[in-house]
């Protein structure tokens, strides 16, 4: 299982937390997004309105940062402080 | 000092014991961000943050501007979760022996914490709830930056 | 408010009154100077003025600061007279709806008064006294914001 | 009688404030300075030491300025607060 964390507009959108058995074939970030855009109307909603960088395990990666069971990946909408 | 603080605080209060903390410095920058309420009826502000990664983060920031300019100290104090208008969301002060230092340490790490640290913004009013993101403006501030 | 104080005087009960005069400001941007001891062993800064002529000099310089940047309120207190080391010897913030007015107009205003406030200030230590005039450097900040 | 004010490093070195009957010729700022150099050696080394703008009845002249008796006349050397 991998643990699936969502801020800001995604985290209203999606929940805070999920846990998710990574199917076959889902072995990057780019390619989990695909999957949860397909499978998930509500999150490629969320996603279509705002730009998303993931972190897995605590660090920004790029879109083909590998994925696996066991990782923590947090999908941020563009930050907004202050 | 960075304190992601999830009450209302006294800014005056930490500029206080900062002054203390710091007192060789001859300069002292600081900016108060408050929650606005001069539009629509927004009523408060929610921050989410990204608990470890938000705190490393300013953390680096911070290092960062300890590396520009010769700074003798700096605290950084930013709410999370929600504020009600007309409360501080955030302080940002620096110690420097000269104003310049202070001044632009400061203004660097309003424009980072404004655009590129992992904060989400939501204003609250009567009218429901609405993500913020920061404006073409709060980007340019930032760009102002790159070395 | 522009204020010429001849005692010590507590920048952060200033601020905090500064505050709730302007509940409706997003921002709020300040600068302390302290009198630093860390050169030679100087004990205080003396600062003379020319009583009248300097607060309608700065009161200019504020109004030209309102002229600039779309301010919602500012106050400038400085000390005249004999200030320890270690106390505070100005105090400026500005207050405004976004970060950048408040923070220029602040910098405008303590450029202005390094340079060009009827000010003239003396350094008292062991050794004597010595009159001090501004660096190289408060001449270019200044130059900064001519028009 | 013109009445004559000293801030700064020419306060200490002449007094902060003396009254002084304008000799017949000294009509202006700058004959004013060239009469006081003249005069009194301590205004003189002072003088020599900084640059000084005057102000007369409290505003900033140009050295050619009209000066007369009762007139305040202020020496100010550079400015420099904060």
């Amino acid at each position: 299982m991998a643990r699936l964390l969502f801020f800001g507009a995604l985290g209203d959108a999606m929940g805070r937390e999920r846990a998710l058995a990574l199917p076959d074939g889902v072995a990057t970030a780019d390619a989990l997004i695909a999957y949860l855009c397909a499978s998930d109307p509500v999150f490629a909603d969320a996603f279509r309105r705002t730009k998303v960088k993931l972190a897995v395990n605590e660090s920004i990666v790029d879109p083909e940062a590998p994925i696996g069971d066991g990782d923590e990946i947090a999908f941020l909408p563009p930050f907004s402080g202050g | 000092m960075i304190l992601l603080e999830p009450h209302s605080f006294d800014p005056y209060m930490h500029l206080s014991a900062f002054s203390r903390e710091t007192g060789g410095a001859g300069a002292i920058a600081s900016f108060i961000g408050v929650v606005r309420g001069d539009r629509k009826d927004v009523r408060a502000l929610f921050l989410d943050h990204f608990p470890g990664v938000t705190e490393r983060a300013i953390k680096g920031a911070a290092a960062e501007a300890e590396g520009r300019w010769p700074l003798l100290g700096l605290r950084i104090v930013h709410r999370v979760g929600e504020t009600p208008v007309g409360e501080p969301v955030v302080l940002v002060t620096t110690a420097a022996a000269h104003r310049r230092a202070a001044f632009e340490a400061c203004d660097f790490l309003m424009d980072y914490l404004k655009t590129d640290a992992p904060f989400w913004k939501k204003e609250i009013s009567g009218e429901g709830e609405v993500w913020i993101e920061p404006r073409a403006k709060d980007y340019a501030d930032r760009a102002r930056w790159s070395k």
